[in-house]
Parts: C-alpha cells; structure tokens; sequence
C-alpha cells in the first residue's frame, strides 16, 4: 500500500497503524525526533560517565578473578543490546515490510549496523577477558558460538543491503533477510546450546555461579540503561541523515537545510 | 483491456518518466516512443506487474498477457521446439501445434539446434513464436523490431495484425525508424522524468 | 474458471517446470554425475589434508560428509536459480500470472532433484571411504534424506535475495551457512548418537520438525525475495 | 614502436586490468569484507559439525583451513573470469592485440590479490579458532602465502578450460581439485611437521619449487584455454 | 587495409557462409548485409581473429582494430566513465578526453550511474564511446544500429564519416533499413552456406 493514498482514501481503525503512518510522513519524522535526540545523547553520557565511575573506580576487586572483571560492565551490557537490537530491528523489518513504509526500512536498516557493532564488541571484551580466566581466547562453547553466528547474521543484512544499489530495493531485500534470521536465530540458539552440552561436558561455566555484589550490580545496571539510551540516540541521528540523503530533491529538505544555514 | 492513470515509477526517489494514462480497449494499439534512456521499457515492466508502480492505479482484464522484451525469456541449452514446448506445457495452452509455429516464424532449419547458437535475429523470432504459443489477450513488445531482417520485420506486422484483428490489444514500445500499421493505433510520446 | 480447473492447471504448470529444469540439469549425459562427483572429490580431499588415521576420519566423517552436502547445495543453487533470472525467464514466469510461490516450490523441488537427492544416494560409498561404523549408516543416510531438501528449501530464500547481484556467489554463502547451523548440527549429533550406540530418534524428530516447518514457510519467503529482486 | 615502448604499454595495460579487476572485486567497501567473511563462516562450519574438542581440532586444523582455502579458490575463480567472457569484455581484450598471455597474468594476480590473499591475512584468526599451536603457526601462514597463488595459477587453466560452459562450477571443481592434492598434501605435511617439531623447510622447499613452474607455464596454458573457449 | 581471399568458416563441418573475398582500403567502407542467419556476425568474428577461419587468407595491414559486437563488453559494475578509463589505461592512447566523448554520444546525464542501470540505447551508445577510445584504423561493427533511436543512429552515421574521411576504414554488417551514405562503399551480400 501506498503511503499518500492510504493517507486520502482509508479511514484509520487501528491507533497503532495510525501512529505508524504518521511516523511514515519524512518532514513529520524529522522534526519529531530532532526534538529527542539531544536528550538522548546527553543522558547516554552522564549514564555511561556515571556507570563506568561506580564501576572501574568504586566496585572492589573480585577476589577470583581480580581487577579483570571489570571488562564485565562493557562485555554484559553490550551483549544484551546485541540481541535486543535484533528483535528491535526484526520488527522493524516486518511492519516494514507489511506497509511498505519507507522510514521503518531506514530504521530497520540503521539498526544493523549497530547491533553488529555490538556484537563486535561482545566478541572482543568476551575474548579478551577469556584469555585470564579460562587461559584461551576462544573456545567453542555454546554461547560463544551462537553470539558469533548472530555476526554473521548481522554482517549479511548488512552486506546484502548494500550490495543492491536501489535503496528502497535493497532495504526491503535486507528486511525479507532479517526476518528469516529472527525465525532462525532461537532455532539456532537452542541448537548450538545442545551441541555444546552433547559433544563434551563444557568446564567453564559463565556465570561464576553466586549471586552478584550490589556494588558490583548497580553499575552494570547503569550501564545497561546507558546502551540503550546511545542505540536510541545513534539510531535516529543515522536515520535523520540517511532521510535527507535520500529526499535531497525534495522541497521539504531544502526548507530543513535552509532553516540550517540561514 | 489495460487503464492506467496516473502511473508514476520512482528510482532513487525520483520519477523515471511523467505520470502516464492511458485506457486501452481490445482492438486497440498502444505505440509508445520516446529517445533512448526516457523510460520505455520501465514502463513496459511496470505494465507487465514486474515492477511496482510508486503511486497510480493500473487495471487490467484481460486473459493472460505476454511479454517480449530485451531479455527474451529462451533457454540456451534447450532447442527451439524445447522452449516452446515448455512454454505451452506451462502455461497450459492448447492451439496450433509447435512445428507449426516454428515454420511461421521461419526457423524450421534451426528448430532442432540449441538456443545458444542462433543468430540475434533468430533468437528474436523464437521470442515472437513464443508470443504465439501464450495465445494471451494483452501483448507488451518492448522493441520487438530490433535485430530483426525486412522480413522479420514484416513477420511481426503480419502476427500483430493478425493479433489485432482477432480482438487482442497489444502495447508496443519503439524508437525506431519503422512504425506498424494499424487503425486503431494511439501514439504515445514518453517523457523522461529527469527531463521535464 | 472453476476451483478444479485452475488446480489442474497449476499442477499441469509445477510439472512442467520440474521436468525441464531437470532436462536443464541433464542436458548432456555426463552432466548427471557433476553432483556426485563433486561431492565424492570434496570428500577425498579430507584424508588428504588430515591424515589417513581410520579413527580419526570415522570421528569426523559425519561433519565432512554434512559440510561437503553444504558446499555442493550452495554451489548449486545459485547456478540452478540464477541462469532463470539472467535470460528473463523469470519475468516471464511473473507475466503468466501463475502464483511465484509454486514457481519457487517447483525450483526447489528440481534443484533437490538434481543435487540433494545424489548426495544421499551417494552417501553411503562416502561414510565407507571414511570408516563410519556400519550401525551409524543408515542414520547418516536417514539425515540426509530428510535434511537436504532443507537445504535446498532455505537456500532458495537466500538466491532469492542474491539473485540480481553479479558476484552473488560469495553473499550467497554468507547468508545461507550461518542458517544452515542448526541442521548440521543435529544431523551430526544424530549420527554420532548412533555410533555411539546412543538414541537418536529425537534428533530425527527435530529434522522432520525443520523440514515441515521449511516446507511450508521457505517457498513464501523464496517468493517474496524473488519479487523483490526483479524490482 | 621500439621495444622499450612496447614494454611500457604492456606493463600500462597489465595494471590497467589489475586495478580495474580489484575495483570491481571491491566495488562498494562493504564487499571488502566477503572473502574474509566467507573464509570465516566456511572454517566454522568445522567445529559446529565435528564437535567443539580442542585437540581433535588442532588435530585437523592445517587441513580443514587448506581445504577452506581450496573451496574459497574455487568459488571466486568462476566468478572472476566469467564475467569478462559472458559480457564480451574477453573479446575486446582479444582484439586489442594485447597477448592473451599477459591478460591471462593480470587476471590471474588480481584474483589472488582478492581471494588469496585475505586467506594468508586471516589465517592467524582462523588458527586460533581452530587451537592450532603457535609453534606451527608461522609455518601455516608461510604455506598458504607460498601456495594460494599456485592455487590461483592452476584454477585459471581449469576456468579457461570450462567458461563457455553454462554450468561450469562443478565441472570446474571437478577439473582443479585433482591438481590441487599435491599442494595440500605438502602443505599440510609441513604444518604437521611443524607442530611435531620436527624438520619441515624440505615442504616449503617443494612448494616454492611449484610455485615457480606455475607462475612460468600455467599463464600460457590459461591464455590457450581462453583461446579455445572462444571460438 | 584488410583483405580476404576464400575464406570459408565451417560449424559441425559444413560452411556458415560462402566463401568470402574482398580487398579492403583505407577510406573505404564494407557494408555486409543478408537475411537472420545468414552468418554477418561469424564472419566479423573470423575477420576480428576471436574466430579461426577454416580455410582461406586473411591480410591485416591496420594499426588498430575496434569492434562492437552483440556483446557489448560493457562491464556491468563499474560506471560509464570507469568503463571508458579502463579502456583508454588498457590500450594506452591518449585523445580526447572521456568526458568528452561522452558527451559526444549523448551519455553526460548518466556518466556516473552503474553500466548495469543504462537502458538498451543508452549501453549502445557507450560501446560506441569506447570505439573512439580505442582510435583504431580498422572499425568492425556489427548491427550498430540497433537499440538507438533516430538521434543515435545519425550519431553513428557522424562518427562513421568522421572515422572514413580520417583514413580509417570499417565493415559493418546490418539488415536494417538504414544504410549508411558514404561514396566508397561496397556492398556484400553475404549468402548462407546451408542455403546454397
Ligand atoms: C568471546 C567470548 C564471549 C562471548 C561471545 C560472550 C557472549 C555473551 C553473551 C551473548 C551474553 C549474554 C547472554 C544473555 O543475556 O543471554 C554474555 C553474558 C555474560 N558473559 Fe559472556 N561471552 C564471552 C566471554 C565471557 C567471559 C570470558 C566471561 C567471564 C568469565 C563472561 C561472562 C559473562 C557474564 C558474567 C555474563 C552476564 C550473565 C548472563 O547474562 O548470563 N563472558 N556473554
Ligand atoms: N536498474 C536501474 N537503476 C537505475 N537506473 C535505471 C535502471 N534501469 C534503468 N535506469 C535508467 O532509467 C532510464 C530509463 O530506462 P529504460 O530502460 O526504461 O529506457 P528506454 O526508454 O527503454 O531506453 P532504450 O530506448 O534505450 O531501450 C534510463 O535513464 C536508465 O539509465
Ligand atoms: N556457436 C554456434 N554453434 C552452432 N551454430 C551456430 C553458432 N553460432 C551461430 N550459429 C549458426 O550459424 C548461423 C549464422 O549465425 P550468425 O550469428 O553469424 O548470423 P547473423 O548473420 O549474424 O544473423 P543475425 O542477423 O540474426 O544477427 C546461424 O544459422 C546460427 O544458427
Ligand atoms: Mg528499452
Ligand atoms: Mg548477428
């Protein structure tokens, strides 16, 4: 369905798909999220400021692994948002799909890169803290391994979508992609759990087992709340400059970008 | 047969050509022409249901439709009665008898010869008999007189004719020198988007 | 037309599309043994590369037998699906009007044809060059029988979405293996449960699970794909 | 012209053809990353299918990462000579009265410099993944760097040989893995060797001797393959 | 310039053509024509050397030689300039510049847009680009007018002129209705094998 006659010609029924053609509207979205984006941005850093003060500064030494557990308050919250941002993109992708709804394919789209990012991240700080607890780099366990296939995911949304040169073309062959991988991605996880747990009894196991120091929570959990304020954050930024790329030509950018210069 | 209004096709988010209308009844010839690159054969495809229109309404009834473009749809590796045959197996249709099609074409001599080694020309008539076989309402022919000799050229007056004649409709898109005859024709001059 | 009439004659058209991407594939005799061979020379290359212990090789041979499957469903894939697409018989195939679901249903169902079905035929020459023990055989067999058309089924949705890219065949392996996963790694555990004189129904369950699911969801998404290519 | 002329203008067209063939490799930057990415996803398909068992993977780590660079070679020879010769581009090339030879080298560079190389780049990534020994590490990444452009030199015979085929990659396979066995066994051998501690420059030795009768005879080969493909 | 006595092509070992002599001179033009089939495109790739005749003696005397063919050798992924750089880095001359010989062709509006996205004339008019590029003596084209529009195909009648009355020479097959006017022109009619 098109965006402008849907808008002339069918009565609305449903708030939500209401409130998703509104946001479908590019001069709408703009000037709607332009108004959040600072505010993003600025309590992303005072969390992340305040986070990593508490928790590099503050939180003890753990007395097994010493001071490398604080790779902990990058590793855990970026590996939560490496998932989290998949399912967010997954849906993205389906109403995207669904309503052919140009600013949701930006959305979706703007969101791989990010989730690669931090699954990037996972993999690097999961790494380098392996190598003084477990004495490898790498091992073939369970979640090592389907946090690893995710990349993959990630990294072939993101190579399809550009690898087509039609943006409207590739967003809607990366979303088709996307969605495939969401119904994939459990099927996955719970497949590669077994395998572990089936080819030899894994001797490490992630979580140290007892329950976790409040000192040593409370800056995880700011750290946490941070990411998902910086996806927020970084999102809607790349989202906004992809949208006027695209609509360059059209009257409503070059009242945005005169307003800019002027 | 075919009404389109208001047809627009957006690339990079700008429109290939003008909004295009048009209402085509059977009977009827649709000539569409324009300089190279004006979005000939963008429309064709969009005509055709290949590619989805950004905004406008298209309304087709006709029975079955049939398409010769620049990529003609012929299996290299299959001979000329090969493809045909596959064609009429798929699409289920039942008329004049293959070999037949083939003599009316004039590829009789290559029939039994892989696809990959006819001339230009001999691939654009295998194309045209295949027309044939779909035994569809609608035509679309997107340059169907291109490597063709006089006499191929005459060949898909003949079969457009032919075709016309029997209630079909048929849109045909050119910038060639060579226009068909025909009573019912409408002109239909295309007009780049970029250009306006 | 009635409801009896169309069905007849898409049954007439998925048939006809079978039969000549099979004529396609064997257009000359010796084609029909490209698969086989394929496979059989990808698996020699194991002992070569790894050493001859019989042991080991008996270890691994399920692995190398499934990777091998991998590797030839996507090297042929892409030749199967793509050659459609470049010559414009796939805009043909939209311009009939018959529903692209069954066209993408009747490709799958070739490609297994040609290149799934010689792997499981072949298999069990495979599992002996590799000393698999004979009780874990007819489970490797068993695996492959049910899990190739899976192959075939979710890499039809990756061609799909590759299909109009020149250098596709690289793209294509990457979007396909990492979903490829979890059929490998059950298959797998299903044979080595059986060498190990372990049960391993539930594992054949599993697989039977996937290629229902497959069936029933994959040619939709092929569809929808292919779509999006021609675009 | 002059000889020195002569020279100087085949060397322009030799690295015109070379740069042209790495932009089109790497046309968007994205696609920088394929040859890596698929290296990787092959490589751990291995542990997935085979069982995550560190020594058994160290075990089998110099052959499955020599029999990844093997398939990886394969893959990307067909799409890179292909193309130039279903486009017509290989008969420009022909007409330019350029010799075939040197247009066969220039081709034949680039694709190592495409598909080889990030194999020897990657490697040390793949090694640890794989639990390979750092002993044998360097002698890994010495064999691949020795033997990835044999590969390159040996496929390109095989794809002169099969492009005007439609459904060449398997018959491609089928063509250079044959070739390809003497350069995995000695590679591997070495890396073994290595890992024994026990003496291994006698491998290397062979592989560069390999690599030179290549880099002399495989371009007039490849040129003559081309030739006949042609007509 | 070039200059062929008997020469005979034979496919599954009987001859494509009759036998085939002419004495080309600088200036001159050999305009090849006869019905789809017939051989046009064999016989130009025997006289480009990519074809090995089976019996008879060619005699090239040309600095140079350019063709376009059916397959245009256009690659796809890189853009129009991009293509016409290569060719120029390839065959190392050095005249006008690209930009302008794109403009010359009419291409300016597209020259950075992917060969791939080019309509059907638009790819033609870059083959023709390229011919200039190359700035060889001895031009082999076959059908160069197919796929243009009126503009393009007095394009190519300019670029045609212009090449001859420079001293270069060119055989051009076609079947068209056009033919190029230019006083030294002989016409060949070539005559199939299996016909006769
Ligand atoms: C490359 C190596 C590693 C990867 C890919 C990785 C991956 C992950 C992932 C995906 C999660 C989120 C799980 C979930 O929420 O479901 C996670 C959580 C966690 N990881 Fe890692 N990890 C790695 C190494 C390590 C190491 C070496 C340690 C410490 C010994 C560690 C400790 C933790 C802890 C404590 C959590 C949070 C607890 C939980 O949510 O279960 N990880 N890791
Ligand atoms: N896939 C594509 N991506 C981007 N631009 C494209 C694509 N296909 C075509 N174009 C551009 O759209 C315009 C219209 O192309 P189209 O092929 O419809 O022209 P045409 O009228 O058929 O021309 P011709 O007479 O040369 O066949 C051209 O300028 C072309 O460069
Ligand atoms: N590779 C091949 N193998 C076998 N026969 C071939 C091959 N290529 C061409 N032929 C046959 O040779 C004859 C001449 O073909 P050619 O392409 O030279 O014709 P042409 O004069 O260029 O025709 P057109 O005007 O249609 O382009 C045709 O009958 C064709 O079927
Ligand atoms: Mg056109
Ligand atoms: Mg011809």
């Amino acid at each position: 369905m098109n965006v402008e006659t849907a808008k002339t010609n069918k009565p609305r029924k449903n708030a939500f798909v209401m409130f998703i053609h509104k946001m479908g509207s590019p001069p709408w979205f703009y000037n709607f999220t332009g108004k959040f984006i600072p505010w993003f941005w600025a309590i992303f850093i005072v969390l992340t400021v305040w986070g990593l003060y508490l928790g590099l500064v503050k939180a003890p030494a753990d007395y097994l692994q010493g001071e490398s557990f604080r790779i902990l308050y990058i590793h855990v919250p970026a590996a939560w948002m490496s998932l989290l941002i998949y399912i967010s993109m997954a849906i993205m992708a389906f109403i995207a799909l669904v309503w052919r709804i140009r600013i949701v394919e930006i959305l979706a789209m703007t969101s791989a890169p990010i989730g690669a990012a931090f699954t990037i991240v996972t993999l690097a700080a999961g790494s380098l803290w392996g190598r003084p607890t477990w004495g490898t780099y790498w091992v073939w366990d369970a979640r090592l391994t389907s946090e690893l296939v995710l990349l993959f995911i990630y990294l072939g949304i993101i190579g399809l979508y550009n690898a087509i040169d039609e943006p409207r073309k590739a967003a809607r062959a990366a979303c088709l992609l996307a969605l495939v991988g969401a119904v994939n991605l459990p099927i996955i996880h719970y497949s590669v759990k077994w395998w572990n747990t089936l080819h030899q009894g894994s001797s490490i196991s992630l979580m140290g087992g007892s329950s976790i120091d409040t000192s040593m929570l409370w800056p995880l959990l700011i750290m946490a709340v941070a990411t998902k304020f910086y996806y927020g954050a970084n999102l809607l930024t790349r989202a906004r400059v992809k949208l006027l790329e695209q609509d360059i030509r059209k009257a409503w950018v070059r009242e945005v970008l005169k307003e800019k210069n002027g | 047969m075919l009404s389109a209004s208001q047809i627009v096709f957006e690339r990079y988010f700008e429109p290939v050509f003008e909004p295009v209308n048009f209402d085509l009844k059977s009977g009827e010839l649709l000539l569409v022409t324009g300089a190279n690159g004006c979005g000939k054969t963008t429309l064709i495809r969009v005509l055709a249901g290949i590619l989805h229109p950004t905004s406008g309404q298209l309304d087709l009834k006709a029975a079955g439709m049939a398409y010769v473009g620049h990529y003609l749809g012929i299996k290299d590796d299959l001979s000329v009665v090969e493809n045909l045959r596959f064609m009429r197996d798929f699409l289920g249709t039942s008329g004049t008898s293959c070999e037949q099609l083939i003599s009316q074409v004039g590829l009789t001599r290559v029939a039994e010869q892989q696809a990959r080694t006819l001339s230009a020309g001999q691939r654009k008539r295998c194309a045209l008999a295949r027309l044939l076989v779909s035994e569809a309402q609608l035509w679309l022919l997107d340059e169907p007189y291109s490597n063709l000799d006089q006499e191929g050229v005459e060949l898909v007056d003949i079969l457009l004719n032919r075709h016309l004649d029997a209630g079909g409709a048929c849109v045909l898109a050119t910038h060639g020198a060579h226009r068909p005859q025909w009573a019912g024709t409408t002109d239909y001059h295309l007009v780049s988007g970029a250009a306006a | 037309m009635s409801g009896q009439a169309v069905n007849a004659s898409l049954s007439r058209a998925f048939f006809a599309l079978v039969r000549r991407d099979i004529l396609l594939a064997f257009r000359r005799r010796t084609e029909l043994l490209f698969p086989v061979i394929f496979l059989m020379v990808v698996v020699s290359l194991f002992p070569l590369g790894i050493g001859p212990g019989p042991q080991l090789l008996a270890r691994i041979a399920p692995g190398v037998i499934w990777i091998a499957a991998l590797l030839a469903t996507v090297i042929s894939l892409d030749a199967l699906f793509r050659s459609d697409f470049e010559d414009g018989t796939l805009e043909q195939f939209v311009i009939s009007g018959h529903p692209l679901t069954l066209i993408a249903l009747a490709k799958i169902l070739s490609h297994w044809l040609v290149a799934g079905l010689p792997i499981v035929l072949l298999s069990p020459l495979l599992a002996l060059w590799m000393n698999l023990p004979g009780e874990s055989l007819g489970v490797m067999i068993l695996t492959l029988a049910i899990g190739t058309p899976i192959l075939s089924l979710i890499g039809s949705i990756g061609v799909g979405l590759t299909i109009s890219l020149k250098r596709g065949g690289q793209l294509l392996s990457l979007l396909v293996f990492p979903l490829y996963v979890p059929i490998l790694i059950i298959a797998t555990a299903a044979v080595m449960a059986a060498s190990d004189s372990l049960p391993y129904t539930q594992f054949l369950g599993l697989l039977t699970a996937g290629l229902i699911t497959s069936v029933t969801l994959a040619p939709f998404a092929a569809a929808a794909a292919l779509k999006i290519s021609l675009s």
